[in-house]
């Protein structure tokens, strides 16, 4: 549990493929989102993550870790717009925060800014766990991480299970009644439809996941 | 995808350049990040009032910069929400030091995207009033939901806030009209076909050809229920009723009355509702002292009307009267 | 068919009643015949100005009857012309005896029951003068046909020959704004959709999703060819090249430039037609003094645009800016 | 041929028979002016005529025929409008003023007054046959009539032969280019629809061969 699981290099390999992977879903994730939003989340994320590529990861050769995911944070808040933007600009703000100065993260470390980030969303969006939000994803997947760590797992082990959680948990948000954000608006007709900001969270976790080791 | 457009990724950018070429003496267009100002802003003096959300409501907001109501608006991407540095660039481009006033609708991403440059802006000593308005009926208020979503009051909230600023009021009487407006309008809105967000190229949502969306969001959103459609008499009855309940307008009032068209709806359509709605107020016993109709709150290409009632005193309808010069709505000068 | 309406047969009377309920300060309806006049007409020593044509094309004429513009207008049942006895009765009721201009699209129906209004007019002591309006490039000119469609023009000679009457001209210096605006005036449109005429229920013409149609006419009319749909500044260029070419203007001249929105177009894309608009006549060493973008010469919920470039000289900027107060076009005061 | 073809009886008969006719017909009449026109032609005749029962045929009884057709005339001149409004109302106005004061119609004098009529829309439009209008069906009636009557035919003949006449006219628009009227303004792409005003007046021809004999 002492060694590094992430260092610079894997952190670009984490961020370029969660870049490719909101590439690749943004139909589907617009299409979650015109359900029950209005059509946008994967278009916004694609946009945000085409700038952190251009605009942070095409530049981050020698810089640190903190400073790497913190310019993605403001990248991010200035980018994507609408809900998103803020939430997952908060997220990676907090967790450039908690690695700040740092090229390397242990385990514990890492889980500590994952923590900061989902935090820095809960504190943003006002949101509890159970109103179909982002936060579906990510406090499972963390509580995941938790517990498969003190459980003694090894660290893929533990991301596999936070990746695992995160996903079940995004699945987890059909029958939820949406009780934030502009699903909220729909009542009892938010039921039956998968959160796309769940969804996304769900990729965020399971690229961290692929990466670290 | 049958729209006027070039690149979808171009729409806002270019929408926004062509209405700074149309309007040169009144607005300026800034790109990058994009935001619309008054032109010769800021005015010294003056309170400023911003505001901004998605784009594909046009001509809110953008279209309404200008003499006697925005001092500046931020347009997002397409019925997305803009970004904190956006607003931020453009509070501190209109503040001439007396505050600013912010008008958001309440969506998740406005209130959060206005928070964040509120902070930043009051970080620089620019003192701000933030208000949020949410007026749409259509959604059952709850304390376990993000309340109600801001719609048609918006347009009413910004050409009779601007008319305080521009004759001089402090920022707490610029953001008191906000507010007042925001208690005393309800509205809802239904729609006939859907709207296509240009990036994704096809209707956010299916609906049947007799079927209409009663108490739809400026976005598509869902609205209260999904039924056959009928004639335009009955659609206005289902869309006053809830208003006229909710603000519990009695006998005598005087009010504002705000036909709104979709943007896929004519003007002719928009008249044919209207004369319902003089009618059905003047069985309740309320007067229509001012009017409005037409295309001013959209959803790009959507068809379907929404209607607004504004409750009037002396103070609102002075503040309506007052002149207004915007690409979007001008009177009186 | 998805449109706000009742009973297809009664659109045009209760759009009209809906137009009088909402102005009342500004305009009178008048029923059976239909007609509308500015409110308090006739003006006294002021020469009459009435145009007229089918319903459908609103805010054109009904919407531009007021201070600085129209006194009367006659709106026929969707898409048809008005009736002579439509005509006459409205020109009774705006005549103070300086005589009265009427201003006649070229349609045939138009022309022929503006005339026989005219006669009957003319019967009864009052002074007309007819000016027909064809500007339509779209229709290949000739001996042949019964000449070019009018269009946007019709809108910009209504302002314009609007203010004259109010300034005091007499009939044929008001007439003869509308000669010079028809003189000075092309136009050109297109169309994403067909329109439904509400009698009908159907769309007036089929096209394919990824078709357009060049040079379509304000009721559906095909124009010079259907072809694939195209990106907007491509389309705009198509629009504007035998325009500019008919109207022959060089480089120096000053022009107004008019986007029009079809009815089922939203404010978002007309701006980005504009933005283009404003590019070529640029690069074409024009200068826009003036311009105008909105939907104020409509096909019922056609989603489509055109484009009206006018020649300007210091008289018709004058009588431009000059104030005018109707439901469709207000300014200046 | 010196006895009577019209008289008040047969004359409300074909004016019947005619709205009738035009009602019936007045989507395929529209679908004509739809190809080349704006999609009005069936319902401003359907009105116009749903108009004259009202106010002409309803209150017929007593009038002399000449006064009927007149009526017929205004009414369709302030209730139809368009390019057939005043067309139709000419035509009925100017047979009327040929029929003026009279009960009853000769051969010879319902042939001059379908020729005032004729003669009016020549007037009133300006076309000339050939120009794909109303005309093509009703100048070749005319002369089918004529050349019937000067042929010895009995009324019933001479009045099938200009309603053949007229039909067969208003199908012979099909190949011309239209050079009055909305649809001149098609140029090239006139040509291959027959004209809505043609076809309607071979109603009128036909329905009037109907009831004379
Ligand atoms: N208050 C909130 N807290 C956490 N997540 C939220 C909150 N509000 C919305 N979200 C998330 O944001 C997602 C929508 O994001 P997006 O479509 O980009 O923004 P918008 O709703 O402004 O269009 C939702 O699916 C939800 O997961
Ligand atoms: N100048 C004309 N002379 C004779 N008939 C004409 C003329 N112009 C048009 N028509 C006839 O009118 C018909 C169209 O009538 P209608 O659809 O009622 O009027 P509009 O073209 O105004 O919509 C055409 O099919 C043609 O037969
Ligand atoms: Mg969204
Ligand atoms: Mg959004
Ligand atoms: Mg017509
Ligand atoms: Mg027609």
């Amino acid at each position: 549990m002492g060694g590094i699981v992430l260092d610079c290099e894997r952190n670009l390999r984490w961020l370029e493929r969660l870049a490719g992977l909101l590439a690749e879903q943004a139909g589907p994730l617009t299409e979650l989102d015109a359900a029950i939003g209005d059509a946008d989340h994967g278009i916004n994320m694609e946009r945000g993550f085409n700038a952190v590529k251009e605009r942070v990861l095409a530049q981050a050769a020698g810089k640190d870790l903190g400073t790497v995911l913190k310019q993605v944070g403001t990248t991010l808040v200035s980018t994507v717009g609408g809900a998103g933007g803020p939430l997952y600009g908060t997220f990676f703000l907090r967790m450039g925060q908690s690695a700040d100065g740092k090229s390397e993260l242990d385990a514990r470390e890492l889980r500590d800014a994952l923590a900061a980030g989902v935090e820095g969303v809960r504190q943003r969006g006002r949101a509890q766990p159970g109103e179909k939000t982002m936060l579906d994803a990510l406090v499972p997947a963390l509580e995941a991480l938790d517990a498969a760590l003190a459980a003694g797992s090894d660290n893929r082990a533990a991301w596999e299970a936070a990746a695992r959680a995160a996903e079940e948990g995004s699945r987890a948000t059909v029958p939820m009644l949406a009780r934030k954000g502009r699903a909220s608006y729909l009542g009892e007709r938010s039921i039956g439809h998968q959160d796309p900001g769940a969804t996304s969270s769900a990729l965020l976790i399971r690229s961290l996941a692929e990466v670290v080791g | 995808m049958k729209k006027l457009v070039n690149r979808p990724e171009d729409v806002v950018r270019e929408s926004l350049q062509g209405l700074g070429a149309a309007h040169p003496d009144l607005v300026e267009v800034h790109l990058d990040p994009h935001y619309v100002v008054r032109a010769g802003a800021p005015v010294a003096g003056k309170v400023g009032l911003v505001s901004g959300g998605g784009s594909g409501h046009e001509p809110m907001h953008a279209g309404y910069v200008g003499r006697g109501m925005l001092d500046g608006a931020c347009p997002g991407e397409v019925f997305t929400s803009p970004t904190p540095d956006q607003i931020y660039e453009c509070t501190k481009r209109v503040s001439s030091g007396r505050g600013v006033v912010h008008i958001v609708k309440n969506y998740t991403g406005d209130v959060m995207n206005f928070e964040m440059a509120a902070e930043m802006a009051q970080g620089e000593g620019i003192e701000i009033r933030s208000v949020v308005i949410n007026d749409d009926v259509a959604v059952e208020d709850s304390l376990y939901t993000a309340g109600r979503r801001g719609v048609g009051a918006t347009v009413l909230a910004e050409k009779l806030a601007g008319a305080r600023a521009e004759a001089g009021g402090s920022l707490e009487e610029v953001a008191d009209v906000v507010r007042k407006v925001n208690d005393h309008a309800r509205s809802m809105g239904m729609a006939l076909t859907s709207c296509i967000v240009p990036a994704v190229g096809k209707p956010t949502f299916d609906i049947g050809d007799d079927e209409m969306e009663i108490g739809i969001g400026i976005h598509g959103e869902p609205g209260r229920q999904r039924m056959k459609l009928e004639p335009a008499d009955q659609i206005v009855d289902r869309l006053l009723e809830p208003i006229l309940d909710d603000l519990g307008a009695r006998p005598g009032e005087r009010v504002l009355a705000f036909v709104n068209g979709m943007g896929g709806t004519p003007t002719i359509e928009l008249y044919v509702v209207y004369r319902r709605v003089a009618e059905r107020l003047r069985q309740r016993g309320l007067t229509i002292e001012r009017s409005l109709v037409g295309s001013y709150i959209t959803s790009l290409e959507m068809a379907g009307c929404s209607i607004t009632i504004l409750r009037l005193d002396d103070e609102l309808v002075s503040l309506w009267d007052a002149p207004v010069v915007t690409p979007g709505l001008r009177w009186g000068a």
